[in-house]
């Protein structure tokens, strides 16, 4: 196999920009900073972001399907304050949680109905759930932080399965099924096709509006989850949790490389998408460097990032220079 | 008492206050092949939507196998045993060929998974059985618009239905791929598939359909028995009068050299590809599907990067980065896929119109001159006979055909030196056609140097003067004015 | 290895943060000039992001932690797992109670509210009709306006509360749009440090001036501007320097116990509160204040 | 032939155009009329409930609230118009600030500190251009980096501190008044104004529509898609700057922290008022029309005394109507999804 070959069969590999970036801050960190590679680092560097994984999730399916959902960051507050308040009415741990994520899901089922009905764009939809919900949390809370919960709801942000902390546990497990089943399973890969072209979709007979129910419904559970989550972490629920984060979330799934014009990627991506993110933020801890210069940075390597990904991507789908400008858009 | 599976009685249908079938009552036996003919805008992409479940009607009602049946969706003509092949090619580029096939249908085990091994195989089955040899992993992004179009009937295959309605299907098919489609057809008519078939090809139509019904502003003219009835009396029917000439009349003189293109390659799509252009003559590029025809015409036109090669115009060399440079000079693309190269579907027909040409429609400081831009719509409208005529409607409202015009429309608007057209006339009805073809040559005749690319053998013979003949990438022949089908096909399939 | 202490502030870049951080840095500079101090906290208002920062420092080893609570109850289980790590953990300014840190350095709010309510009552001659400009969330905002409230004679009236959203931009609009509706309004409590320059904006877009009295919060530069030129009346003042540099010493104490033993063993001695103080700054006695401290 | 058909289809135009009647008809079924009207409703309501809702000085302060949002908004139409997005506007406004009043505190003149501004404004937007459209990253990500690095640095350059004593020359800009209406005003709606024209008929703006219907046949149409969508991006830029000079003057600072959360309300306001997060569709009075609504329902709440507390909820259901209503109008138009 000649160089230039082997360039090109390397080159294949998706996500190639952002895996470099992220191998390459890691090697730096571990030479540097001894500390960073140390398992509670580690353990500190998936718990800090794993609210936002496990709602990466959600989002990786709805951004496939050409869509988005801003209210994700309107949810998971909502969720926390909720089953706060259940919790505090004895309902019971399991009702609660129940609960919580059912009034989680109409939220979803609300911003599914508005984006079929109205046919209006989900970033529409979607920001007005968001606004509204953050009044709503508002209303309900008067502002004041909801807390004393029994200690056994403790269990769903501190508690430990085989040795790791159960969020993230939680997060493998549920990375695996989505990864397998977004891979190989009939429904959810109707998600291509509408993504893909909507009507290509609909004459093959994918009934549209009901699976855009289901992955708006299902991406607010996962919102609702990591509320449920949040609330344990921090044994309180108030209505800042989740200030920014839905640009977070859109923005690891991004990197990962699902287009917002829809119809491609993975969850792979997102979950390196999540690393980078995370691993960034970690640096700067790490490092103690001036913490002003943290967004600099960050902006910078993303830029990087996702410029090298593009450059090697171009590089692998050759001179197509037309067949680009679709893809690269909103 | 016959055996009818189809029967629509009544059917009308509205969009908006526009009122595009009319009173529509059809009646159609198990096992025949049907063909719905008529002029462009007629109505018959909108049936076929009806019976299909995309549209509902606005009145009347349709019996499918002895029951009264009102599909809401898609999903249920489908279930119940109807497939369509879309008039517009209606697949996911991203997916593989396999995906797109099945798409909604994979074969699954028990809980829902998708068995991929099965799914390629079958796949590869349905494109053996129609005689195609297409990589059921390519992804069908990279195929040109005539491998599409053959997923797309490969989709329909795959559905088992009761009727099959091919909208338009041999529209982007070369000769080989049209003929290897008539074995299809007969195929299924042996299995007692019923099939319903659009076309504005009417020898095709005249050799392969049983019956045919002619549809003109909505409403049902007539319904003959193919056996009966003449190619004359059908086009009667269709745009109420006779049409005389098909096709205009050749050149008489051919003048000088006004375009040549020199040793044209790239690597894997094809190689030292070399021509002239003369005064007054139409060349023609003949080929079969995914010979290279568009790569070459689209990288003459600066939209893809040729390895070498270089394009004299009127003697001159000039150098072409990209479709802006190349229209500055005179050189210019009909597309073949108008969706997705071509038209903006959401822009109104007189936006549409001027696309290419905008920068001839500003005074000095930029501004749009929109009178002129009116009478320049009306004009075309007119002179294209697109319909409606209403040049503020939405090009994704026309029908195909009127599409099709809009996109001529708007490249002969930009007043080519040089016009490359690929496909001009897919899915324009016959009288149109004519009038098209007859533009063409008076364009020629006032200096335009003018290159079509069709997989229509007759229109290239009818049409051209001299013909290229391509073939894997490369130009196996130029053949004078008088060449038939058989040296064509010969050279093409060398 | 030189000992290493953090200040994790709810938003960064802001002024007043600024003072406190130098206050930490002079301290340690003092105790011992091998002390290392940094800065670090999220650029937005996310509590559960504090808590991401605190974490983080735990993992990395730092000696101790100086935590401004943008959230009282969500920082509690990461200033716990500090403490349960052997890490020092001081709050300023905004406390988390239910928490096991060391010590609280600062003004209590519902204090600080109710220092400004009664001076402002008092410039209004107890007839007050006044407006508040706020956002809802943040609970160190509403205490504040809490003692504000119950600092007010009996004449005295809240008439509005407005919504600024944080900003000051937000504050001027919404602030003229209140005095509008609300002509009789002659005095404004600003509840934090953004929105007094809009406050004063406000009542120029309405020529009001002289018949509105503006309390600041904080003495932001701006704020310290406008009182100079007459614009604004007072503001509030903590004492954020003071506030960096006793959490520091604090810090320090904690962790290096003396001989006889602390009420919270292994750390050493440290008081569980220690109030800065509170005061409002009037044009008289902002000269300390017109240049703040280079970082 | 010809003939023959023109018959025909001389009927469907007198359908389609018959006078000024369908002209007019035409123009009341827009998106910018149907947002005037919950505007006039809301403003009826409004000055039922509170007298001062009509008075001169409340108008005047609803403008100058409206004043930066307009600027951000138009620029965001320009950019979601040819198929894009801008989320660093906020923090570009920030930035700009923050260079402007830094110039002027370190002794430069008004003139060349706003000159120097705008042009940084620009220079950034110019920046998010060259990434989108020479390098053709996606513009979610190229403007998410850039609201990042831009509040990074006003952030880095201030190290959180007000700068503040500017030069009373600089605040004239803003707090000046002509007929007792602030200059801003007059600046944002002669922007409005312009904007609105050129996009209507000045033929490099006009092209932004085709880009954004469909870039790769405006591509083959010979439209020359990267400098329009460059251009985009470099106004929006600008606009920001302008944004921040106005802000910085008006309220006599800049702060690190201004513009924040800016961006989510101009893409609100221009959907609203018109524009499509596909692309290709967009209005300049649209977007202004949009910015008028949010600003009068806030308006509103102070007037009439509304606990901040609901304030999330009705922005949100005011979000909701005014996308049922043209979603409306749109299913009467048979266009598709926005
Ligand atoms: N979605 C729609 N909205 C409004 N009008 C429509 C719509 N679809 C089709 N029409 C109109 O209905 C008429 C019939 O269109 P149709 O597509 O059925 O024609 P057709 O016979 O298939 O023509 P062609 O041969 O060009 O494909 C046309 O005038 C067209 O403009
Ligand atoms: N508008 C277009 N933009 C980009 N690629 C295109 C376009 N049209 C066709 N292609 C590409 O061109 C190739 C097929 O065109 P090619 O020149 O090989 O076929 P052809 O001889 O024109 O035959 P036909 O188009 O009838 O199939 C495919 O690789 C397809 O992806
Ligand atoms: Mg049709
Ligand atoms: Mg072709």
């Amino acid at each position: 196999m000649s160089l230039n070959e082997k360039f090109r069969t390397i080159t294949k590999v998706k996500n190639l920009g952002l895996l470099t970036t992220i191998v390459l801050i890691i090697i730096g960190m571990a030479i540097f900073f001894p500390r960073f590679l140390s398992p509670i680092n580690i353990e500190i560097l998936g718990m800090g972001f794993v609210q936002e994984a496990i709602m990466a999730l959600g989002m990786t399916l709805i951004i496939i399907s050409a869509g988005i959902d801003l209210s994700i960051a309107g949810v998971m507050p909502f969720s926390a304050i909720m089953v706060g308040i259940f919790l505090n009415n004895n309902f019971g741990i399991t009702v609660s949680i129940l609960l919580a994520l059912l009034l989680s899901a109409l939220v979803g089922f609300v911003n599914a109905q508005m984006i079929n009905r109205l046919k209006v764009h989900p970033f529409i939809c979607t920001l007005a759930t968001l606004t509204t919900l953050r009044g709503v949390n508002l209303v309900i809370t008067k502002g004041e932080t909801v807390t004393g919960f029994p200690p056994a709801f403790y269990f769903f942000g501190q508690g430990r399965v085989f040795g790791i902390p159960f969020p993230i546990f939680l997060f493998a497990v549920m990375a695996i099924a989505f990864t397998y089943l977004l891979k190989n399973h009939k429904y959810f890969q109707q998600v291509y096709f509408i993504g893909g072209n909507i009507n290509s979709a609909r004459y093959s007979g994918i009934n549209i509006d009901r699976f855009i129910i289901f992955i708006y419904v299902l991406n607010s559970i996962l919102a609702g989850i990591a509320g449920i989550i949040t609330a344990s972490q921090y044994i309180s629920a108030n209505t800042g949790f989740g200030i920014g984060i839905e640009l977070r979330v859109i923005t690891v799934v991004i990197i990962g490389g699902v287009s917002l014009s829809g119809g491609k990627g993975n969850i792979g991506g997102t979950i390196l998408g999540i690393l980078f993110l995370a691993i960034i933020n970690n640096t700067f801890v790490q490092t103690g460097a001036p913490t002003y210069w943290q967004e600099v940075v960050y902006g910078s390597m993303l830029l990087i990032a996702v410029f090298l990904e593009e450059y090697i991507g171009a590089k692998r789908e050759g001179t197509g220079v037309l067949k680009r400008w679709r893809e690269f858009m909103l | 008492m016959i055996n009818y599976i189809l029967k629509i009685e009544g059917i009308s249908k509205r969009f908006f206050t526009n009122k595009v079938l009319d009173d529509i009552n059809l009646k159609i036996k198990k096992g025949e092949v049907h063909a719905v003919v008529g002029e462009n805008g007629a109505g018959k992409t909108t049936l076929m939507k009806i019976i299909g479940g995309i549209y509902t009607s606005s009145e009347g009602k349709i019996i499918f196998d002895g029951c009264k049946v009102n599909f809401s969706s898609p999903q249920e003509a489908i279930n119940s045993g109807i497939s369509i092949v879309h008039q517009e090619l209606s697949l996911v580029p991203k997916l593989k060929v396999a995906q797109n096939i099945f798409s909604h249908r994979e074969p699954v085990n028990r809980l829902g998974f998708i068995k991929w091994a099965e799914l390629r195989y079958k796949a590869k089955q349905i494109l053996k059985h129609i005689g195609v040899d297409i990589d059921p992993s390519t992804l069908v992004g990279d195929l040109s618009v005539g491998m599409q179009q053959i997923v797309e009937i490969a989709k329909a295959l795959s559905q088992n239905a009761k009727i099959i309605i091919f909208d338009e299907p041999t529209s982007a098919l070369s000769e080989k791929e049209v003929n290897l489609f008539y074995q299809v057809i007969n195929d299924l008519k042996s299995k007692g598939v019923t099939i319903i078939f659009i076309s504005h090809k009417l020898t095709e139509v005249f050799k392969i359909s049983d019956k045919m019904s002619v549809l003109r502003d909505g409403k049902l003219i007539g319904t003959r028995k193919t056996k009966e009835t003449s190619i004359e009396e059908i086009i009667k029917m269709m745009v109420g009068r006779e049409l005389g000439n098909l096709y205009p009349d050749k050149s008489s003189h051919i003048g000088e050299k006004i375009f040549s293109v020199k040793g044209f390659s790239r690597k894997a799509k094809f190689e030292g590809i070399e021509f002239d252009l003369y005064k007054g003559e139409i060349l023609g590029f003949a080929g079969l599907v995914g010979s290279g025809r568009t790569e070459v015409a689209r990288s003459i036109f600066g939209a893809e990067k040729p390895e070498s090669g270089e394009v004299i115009l009127e003697g001159k060399k000039v150098e072409i980065k990209s479709p802006r440079d190349a229209i500055k000079n005179g050189i210019c693309y009909l597309t073949e896929d108008r969706r997705n190269w071509g038209l903006f579907l959401e822009k109104t027909l007189r936006q549409n119109i001027i696309a290419a040409s905008i920068n001839k429609f500003v005074n000095k400081r930029g501004f749009l001159k929109n009178r002129e831009i009116k009478e320049k719509a009306k004009h075309f409208i007119d002179y294209l006979n697109i319909k409606p005529a209403d040049d503020k409607i939405l090009i994704l409202n026309l029908s195909g055909g009127n599409q099709q015009k809009t996109l001529l429309a708007q490249w002969l608007n930009a007043e080519p030196k040089i016009l490359i057209a690929d496909e001009p006339t897919r899915g324009v009805d016959v009288g149109a056609k004519a009038e098209i073809h007859k533009h063409l040559r008076k364009l020629v005749e006032s200096g335009v140097g003018v290159i079509i690319i069709s997989s229509e053998l007759p229109e290239i013979i009818g049409l051209c003067d001299r013909i290229a003949v391509f073939n894997e990438g490369k130009i196996t022949g130029i053949l004078e004015k008088d060449a038939t089908q058989e040296e064509i096909m010969k050279y093409a399939t060398l | 290895a030189a000992e290493r202490y953090a200040m994790v502030v709810f938003l960064k870049g802001s002024e007043f943060f600024n003072w406190a951080y130098k206050g930490m840095i002079d301290a340690a500079e003092m105790l011992d000039p091998s002390i290392e101090v940094e800065l670090q906290g999220p650029s937005t208002w996310d509590a559960a992001l504090e808590a991401r920062a605190i974490e983080q420092l735990i993992a990395k080893g730092v000696n101790g932690v100086i935590v401004t609570a943008g959230e009282a109850s969500a920082l509690v289980p990461a200033i716990n797992k500090a403490i349960d790590a052997k890490i020092p953990v001081i709050t300023f300014d905004s406390d988390a109670p239910a928490s096991k840190r060391l010590s609280f350095v600062g003004t209590n709010n519902y204090n600080a509210g109710y220092v400004a309510g009664k001076a402002i009552s008092e410039w209004l001659g107890g007839k007050g009709k006044i407006g508040i400009s706020t956002f809802p969330g943040p609970a160190h905002l509403a205490e504040r306006v809490e003692g504000f409230t119950a600092a007010l004679a009996e004449g005295d009236e809240i008439v509005a509360i407005v919504n600024d959203e944080g900003g000051v931009a937000v504050a001027e609009t919404q602030l003229t749009a209140m005095l509008q509706a609300n002509p009789d309004i002659d005095g404004i409590f600003a509840a934090h440090g953004n929105p007094g320059p809009g406050a004063c904006a406000a009542v120029r877009n309405l020529g009001r001036q002289g018949k509105v009295e503006i309390m600041g919060f904080d003495f932001g530069m701006p704020n310290i501007e406008l009182i100079e030129k007459g614009e604004m009346r007072g503001t509030v003042g903590q004492d954020p320097y003071l506030m960096g540099f006793m959490s520091m010493i604090l810090a320090y104490n904690a962790n290096h116990p003396t001989e006889i033993t602390a009420q919270r063993p292994p750390f050493g001695h440290v008081p569980p509160l220690v109030d800065t103080g509170v005061s409002i700054i009037y044009k008289e006695n902002i000269g300390k204040y017109m240049s703040p401290p280079k970082l | 032939m010809i003939n023959d058909k023109a018959k025909n289809s001389s009927q469907l135009i007198m359908n389609s155009s018959s006078g000024h009647l369908s002209r007019l008809k035409e123009i009341l079924d827009t998106r910018e009329i149907g947002l005037l009207l919950i505007i006039f409703v809301a403003s009826i309501l409004l000055s039922i409930f509170s007298e001062n809702f009509l008075t001169f000085s409340n108008l005047t302060s609803v403008a100058i609230g409206m004043n930066y949002d307009v600027l951000l908004a138009l620029g965001m139409t320009l950019v979601l118009l040819s198929k894009g997005i801008d989320l660093s506007v906020g923090s570009i406004l920030g930035l700009t600030g923050i260079i402007t009043t830094m110039l002027l505190q370190a002794g430069v003149s008004i003139l060349f500190a706003v000159i120097l501004g705008l042009l940084s404004g620009t220079f950034l937007g110019f920046i998010n251009g060259i990434f989108i459209a020479k390098f053709r990253i996606n513009p979610f990500i190229v403007t998410l980096g850039m609201m990042a690095i831009a509040r990074g640095l006003s952030v880095i350059l201030t190290s959180g501190y007000f700068v503040s004593n500017l030069p009373e020359g600089y605040l004239i800009i803003g707090q000046g008044k002509f007929l007792g209406i602030p200059n801003p005003t007059y600046v944002m709606i002669l922007f409005v104004i312009l904007f609105d024209y050129l996009l209507r008929k000045w033929g490099p703006f006009y092209k932004a529509f085709y880009i954004g219907t469909n870039p790769d046949a405006a591509e083959l149409s010979g439209i020359n898609v990267s400098s329009i969508i460059l251009a985009g991006y470099v106004i929006s830029g600008f606009l920001s700057g302008l944004a921040a000079i106005f802000m910085t003057s008006r309220l006599a600072m800049g702060y690190a922290q201004f513009g924040l959360g800016a961006e989510l309300k101009a893409i609100c306001a221009a959907i609203i008022g018109g524009a499509s997060m596909g692309g290709g569709e967009g209005s300049i009075v649209g977007a202004f029309l949009g910015v008028m609504l949010l600003a009068i329902i806030n308006n509103g709440f102070v007037l009439l005394n509304l606990s901040i507390y609901w304030q999330g909820v009705i922005n949100g259901l005011i979000l909701v109507i005014a996308v049922t209503v043209d979603a409306i109008r749109r299913a009467r138009k048979g266009k598709s999804r926005v």
